[in-house]
């Protein structure tokens, strides 16, 4: 093994050095803090270990946070660089593996760990749960999901970052063009993260199936249960495809083989093909949970049931059908002849319907409703109009003849963020405000809230808006300069300054945040929104056991229904039972670690000291093999105390008072 | 709900295996022996194959019992319907227009 | 959910947990087909492109092929036994039929690393061409499985033989014997489209 | 708010149908057949899209505005309702209808562009090789024995048919005033028609990202009368040089050219498209900031040739790629 220890560490930009400074204050601030206020074996036993789905999911939305601060960052980068013609803020290189990293990271370590935060911290309660099918297995997903983006993360610190896209086509992404070991970590670290998916996607699946409370049959589920279930179908379709694309990457780029390099008969267009096979199911994967976000708040805020319920599940199931049926719509301009374009044309065109559908049905939800314009409810509402502009520029790309002059161009580029902004970011957010209570027992500020929704909103559009045109200019994507004559200029430049002011709505949503920690009132009602469905039937925050006696479910909407009826809120002691839970486990946790070493050597091709490192991930699955703890039972006494407590609180629903 | 827990002897295995044998056997003859070309022998084994897969998983692994038999169904077909999608898909859209050239 | 046993069932059902592991696994192994679905397209589009390299007729050789056909069968049966026995109550049945599944799995794992090996001797390594590239990851990911297989299963005999039939250790059998079946499932198509298909002459 | 966004995205989709002159966006501003087909296709399309946003953007406002909460009906319980099979049957079949409104001409237009434009097939089409490196554009007429750099003379009003490869990564060929582009990849040939209706210049470039050159990556087109074309012809068979392999292997080394013209085509002796043709790579020159990977020696190399001379170019390192850029390279012909 042969280490070249002076090129380890990247040097010589002052933007990176100051994010190793930056890093390495971080860390010590955290152990620093955690050692000074004996914080550790908090951690250690609250956290690191646990299996509870709402620790977990919180943990999700934590990592979810502080990607979309590096990302976003990313993103400012790349607006100030194009701000001006011929800039030089950065150089062609750094822009390279600025666009690469902002990509991977807001769809796959952003939008991914929000919305699988919120289905962890949600699904499980919504069903009348008291945990996901496998406790364990689900915190083993996140930790490698966080190994996975850690070991991406430091890759602009050490070894390189990853300069190919996030689509990383080949030959580019080969040792053939790009020699160093950042896309190593594109290979690696994406490998890790998504078995921790593909992991969640089969945890959900069998959750939803098998674990949903008396009564609630599969058209009694609420909507965000449903769009869980198809999103985890889709990733258990999906994400195999990923784990083999990014194994053949990983193998030609370690060990030389040929699957996708230039030389002895390769195929670039293979991974292209493989690519888009998961990368367009993943776009679904995003969209689906957001759009059940979506459905549980306008139903909420509208004060009426969600129109179309059947049609809505129809339109589900359409589009995760259609979902594996449109790759080549990323490729059209391959020329894979026009009989395969015509089809892929069609199939992507008709995605479409199921989501008109649903738009229709969102709006005639709140027809005849009392709408009530929260937080939560703006981001349902500025939703509808943004993304419908995502959704008509889509048809329009999807016109494969079309389709060869927007190809590339930012057209595309603000097409995939009207979608996806509107679509997952805008779904987060309305998740975030409305679920917040039901994770801390507090609510963000809603004044601060709508700051932040209309900085945000408008900042977007400013930013997004003025490629449709740059597009139809010409202006390419990706390109880290274009010149004076080009006549792009202005609109460029319209758009670096609504990325500021997009800035500047996160900025309020992270004030918010810690605003409502130290000042928002505690002992909210359990039960803020006047809501519909069965996690507001439990304490906020929700006890670790979720509920003393698992609820019944006659319809759809079951809690509004029981809070109509005035029937099944009151808990009587005489039904309180032991409650089986899991126990705690380090075995996640000690797996990520592991994962993530391996996963660093291999970055760095030693591959002596990964196969030592990769006896630990060996040893970690025959401990699993043999472990027989069956968890703990919480006594009749503790539930009483627990349910005794929050059922009293001044301000909660009237009817839990026992 | 059936299981398959009463039965004395393996009798349904015994089956399956000798059937599955056949279906090799039968799969090296046409692929090997019989004088056909080549799009109809693919078009034969592979049929075959996929005979013998639908032996293994009803026969081997009673994939209809339990109370998730029809889970269990519903769950092969969908995995069958996407393999499908990327084999064929790949193949017929890597293979065809200019680009094959 | 422990205390939620219904003794009606056969023991690797009996209980809740065991129910949900059981279709969960059927999951993953849904998620198995889609990965091996991969492997064979990319195999079906790099499957011709020889890049001056041996080609299929050059180097498969019938017997080996057939040995390791007829031993993955033979093992897939067995392990059927295996599970036969189980929902008899005959640890010792169960035992002895997985013993015999595992040393038919190593048998198969031998002759097919004997090949990979004659290969590489031949010249045919998975840097040669497109053909072998892909050739090698779908055999190796299969032959993988198998290998992860064989250290399993030997854990859960070990587990078997400390705790002896229990609705946790049957139920942990009886997944590792869907694991093996579906292995045996995949190289039936790997045989098929694979060997034969290089092999039609 | 919400209004005026309305309004704003209508003044903006207006905007360019109306036309031309002033919104410099190219896409609507077709100098040739095969570019103006795809403008049809996308102003029809538009249409439709504007029915969309319209339909949807009204319904919209007037429900959020009709049934927001007001302090005078708090009292208002919103009634029970699960839908209705009719309204949701319509929503249904008219994005159907709508999809196959697209979809016709779509598959007309995809199927068209395959051919010569209408009205010109019965000339016989100019083949130009098309060859992306990076990261530059080369050009070779097999017929005229000619070859360029970063620029492209074509005659007008005939048909050209660009076949386009690769010599390394995958590229996108765009010129976006004479037609939609295709990929150009390594050891594969894709097909493009284009006809110029009149004389003039227009800008060409490479849409898919390939490393550091790719935002330079531009060339330009200079559709001629056939008369200043034969001339063009004529001088750069007279007073081009010729190009070697050796100058060859240079041109496809990572860096910026300015414009290249020589009497021969790198056709004589590699076609990239051609599938056993050699790979032309060189990771070494590809080195950027940060840890390097372990670097395989591909037999196919062009390298590795017992044919020719190994190359003494192998080992640029630690190129700039700015350093080559010289965009007042010569001009040939005019």
């Amino acid at each position: 093994m042969d280490i070249k220890w002076n090129e380890i560490l990247i040097t010589g930009d002052p933007l990176i050095l100051g994010s190793q400074i930056a890093i390495v204050l971080t860390v010590i601030a955290i152990v620093g803090g955690l050692t000074y206020f004996k914080k550790w074996g908090w951690l250690w036993r609250e956290w690191l270990t646990t299996v509870d789905h709402k620790k977990i999911g919180i943990m999700y939305i934590l990592s979810g946070v502080l990607m979309f601060f590096r990302g976003g960052i990313d993103g400012l980068l790349m607006k100030a660089q194009t701000a001006r013609p011929e800039m030089n803020f950065l150089d062609a290189q750094h822009y390279n593996e600025i666009f690469t990293t902002h990509g991977v990271i807001m769809i796959l370590f952003m939008a991914m760990p929000f919305l699988i935060g919120l289905m962890n911290v949600v699904v499980p309660l919504q069903i009348g749960a008291r945990d996901v099918a496998f406790p364990q297995l689900n915190a083993l997903s996140f930790w490698l999901f966080f190994s996975g983006a850690m070991l991406f993360n430091i890759s602009f610190v050490v070894g390189g970052s990853p300069d190919a896209g996030w689509t990383s086509y080949f030959p580019l992404a080969g040792k053939e063009f790009s020699p160093g070991v950042g896309n190593n970590y594109y290979a690696i670290a994406l490998q890790i993260a998504g078995l921790g998916t593909l992991m969640t996607g089969i945890n959900f699946i069998v959750t939803i199936l098998k674990m949903r409370t008396k009564g609630m049959t599969l058209i009694k589920m609420p909507m965000f249960t449903w769009t869980t279930l198809i999103t985890s179908i889709i990733i258990v379709a999906a994400f195999p495809i990923f784990t083999v694309a990014l194994a053949l990457m990983t193998f030609d780029r370690l060990y030389g083989t040929h699957f996708f390099t230039l030389s002895s008969g390769g195929s670039d267009m293979l991974w292209a093909n493989l690519f888009w096979l998961w990368g367009h199911p993943e776009v679904y994967i995003v969209i689906l949970p957001a759009f059940g976000i979506f459905s549980e708040v306008i139903a909420t805020f509208s004060r009426k049931s969600l129109f179309g319920y059947k049609s809505m599940v129809v339109s589900i199931v359409g589009i995760a059908l259609l979902s594996l049926l449109v790759w080549v719509h990323h490729f059209f301009t391959m020329d894979a002849g026009p009989a395969v374009n015509s089809v892929f044309s069609i199939t992507t065109m008709l995605i479409a319907v199921p989501t008109g559908v649903k738009i229709f049905n969102w709006l005639f939800t709140m027809r005849k409703g009392r709408i009530k314009f929260t937080t939560a409810m703006l981001w349902a509402l500025g939703f509808i109009p943004n993304f419908v502009i995502g959704g008509v520029t889509g048809v329009m790309l999807g016109m494969a003849a079309a389709d060869y002059q927007y190809h590339n161009t930012l057209f595309l580029v603000a097409h995939f963020h009207y979608v996806l902004i509107p679509g997952v970011v805008f779904a987060v957010f309305a998740g975030l405000y409305y679920w917040w209570p039901k994770m801390f027992g507090f609510m963000l500020n809603e004044k601060l809230g709508k700051y932040h929704f209309w900085l945000f909103v408008i900042g977007f559009n400013i930013t997004f808006m003025p490629m449709f045109f740059l597009g139809l200019q010409g202006a390419v994507r990706r390109a880290y300069t274009y010149s004076a004559e080009s006549g792009f200029a202005p609109l460029f430049l319209v758009s670096a300054i609504g990325s500021i002011i997009l800035a500047l709505g996160f900025a309020v949503f992270c004030y918010n945040i810690y605003w409502s920690f130290r000042y928002a009132k505690r002992n909210v009602s359990s039960d803020p929104w006047d809501a519909r469905t069965l996690e507001w039937a439990t304490a906020s925050p929700v006890q670790f056991y979720n509920f003393a006696v698992l609820p019944e479910v006659k319809e759809i909407d079951a809690f509004w229904h029981m809070k109509k009826r005035n029937s099944g809120l009151v808990l009587k002691e005489e039904e309180i039972q032991e409650i089986h839970m899991p126990s705690n486990s380090g075995l996640p946790f000690y797996m990520a670690v592991v994962f993530g070493i391996t996963g660093f050597f291999l970055v760095f091709e030693w591959h002596m000291a990964a196969a030592v490192a990769a006896i630990g991930i060996v040893i970690g699955l025959i401990i699993r093999s043999f472990d027989y703890d069956d968890g703990y039972h919480v006594p009749v006494e503790e539930i009483k105390n627990i349910e005794s407590k929050w059922r009293k609180v001044e301000g909660g629903v009237k009817h839990h008072v026992g | 709900m059936e299981y398959k827990t009463n039965s004395k002897y393996p009798i349904s295995h015994i089956i399956g295996f000798f059937l599955s044998l056949l279906l090799t056997f039968a799969a090296v003859f046409v692929a090997l022996e019989a004088q056909l070309s080549f799009t109809i022998v693919m078009w034969i084994i592979g049929s075959l194959a996929v005979l013998q897969a639908g032996l293994q998983l009803f026969m081997f692994m009673h994939v209809t019992e339990g109370e998730d038999g029809k889970t269990n169904i519903i769950n092969m077909a969908y995995s069958a319907f996407v393999a499908i999608v990327i084999v064929a898909g790949s193949v017929w859209v890597l293979t065809s227009g200019h680009a094959a050239h | 959910m422990s205390a939620n046993v219904n003794t009606s069932l056969p023991l690797e059902y009996q209980t809740e947990q065991s129910r949900l592991n059981i279709l969960g696994f059927w999951i993953f192994l849904g998620a198995e087909i889609v990965l091996f679905a991969t492997l064979f397209a990319v195999y079906g589009v790099l499957g011709e492109r020889y890049a001056n390299g041996p080609t299929p007729n050059d180097i498969f050789k019938l017997k080996d092929v057939m040995i390791e056909t007829l031993l993955l069968l033979t093992s897939s049966f067995t392990c059927g036994l295996a599970v036969f026995e189980m929902r008899r109550h005959r640890l010792k049945g169960l035992l002895t039929w997985l013993i015999v599944t595992l040393l038919l799995g190593i048998g198969f794992l031998f002759v097919e690393i004997n090949e990979f090996i004659h290969y590489v001797h031949e010249g045919a390594t998975m840097q040669t061409s497109a053909f072998l590239s892909s050739f090698f990851v779908l055999l190796g990911t299969h032959g993988a499985h198998v290998t992860f297989g064989i250290i399993w299963a030997v854990m859960i005999i070990i587990q078997l033989i400390q705790r002896g039939l229990t609705p946790v250790t049957a139920r942990k059998t009886f997944i590792i014997s869907l694991y093996w079946h579906f292995l045996d499932v995949v190289w039936i198509f790997i045989f098929t489209f694979v060997y034969l298909k290089g092999m039609v002459g | 708010m919400k209004l005026k966004k309305v309004f704003a995205l209508f003044g903006a989709i207006i905007f360019p149908l109306l036309s031309g002159c002033e919104t410099n966006m190219v896409v609507f501003e077709p100098q040739g057949p095969a570019a103006r087909s795809i403008t049809q296709l996308i102003n029809w399309s538009l249409l439709w899209m504007l029915l969309v946003v319209v339909v949807v953007f009204a319904l919209f406002t007037y429900i959020v505005w009709k049934y927001r909460e007001k302090p005078d009906n708090m009292d208002y319980e919103p009634p029970e309702e699960h839908g209705s099979t009719v309204l949701e049957i319509v929503w249904t079949a008219i994005p159907i209808l709508i999809v196959i409104a697209l979809t016709i001409p779509t598959v007309k237009t995809l199927y068209d562009l395959e051919k010569p434009p209408k009205g010109y097939e019965d000339q016989e089409p100019l083949v130009i090789h098309v060859t992306s490196a990076d990261w530059k554009w080369i050009f070779s007429y097999p017929e005229e024995g000619i070859e360029t750099v970063n620029y492209v003379n074509i005659p007008e009003d005939r048909p050209i048919l660009f076949k386009l490869t690769s010599a390394g990564t995958m590229q996108s060929f765009w010129i976006p005033a004479l037609a939609g582009q295709k990929y150009t990849m390594n050891r594969m040939e894709t097909e493009l028609y284009v006809v110029a209706d009149h004389p003039g210049s227009y800008l060409g470039r490479n849409t898919n990202f390939n490393g550091r050159g790719y935002a330079h990556m531009e060339f330009e087109v200079l559709a001629q009368t056939p008369q200043e074309f034969e001339k063009w012809v004529r001088e750069v068979k007279e007073t081009a040089p010729k190009l070697t392999k050796e100058k060859y292997e240079e041109i496809l080394l990572p860096t910026h050219l300015g414009r290249l013209t020589f009497s021969n085509t790198h056709l004589d002796w590699v076609n990239h498209a051609d599938a056993n043709s050699k790979t032309y790579t060189n990771p070494e020159a590809y080195k950027t900031h940060g840890y390097k990977g372990k670097i395989f020696e591909e037999e196919d190399n062009y390298k590795n040739d017992a044919y020719t001379p190994k190359s003494n170019h192998g080992h640029h390192e630690h190129e700039d790629v700015n350093e080559n850029e010289s965009h007042g390279g010569g001009h040939h012909g005019h």
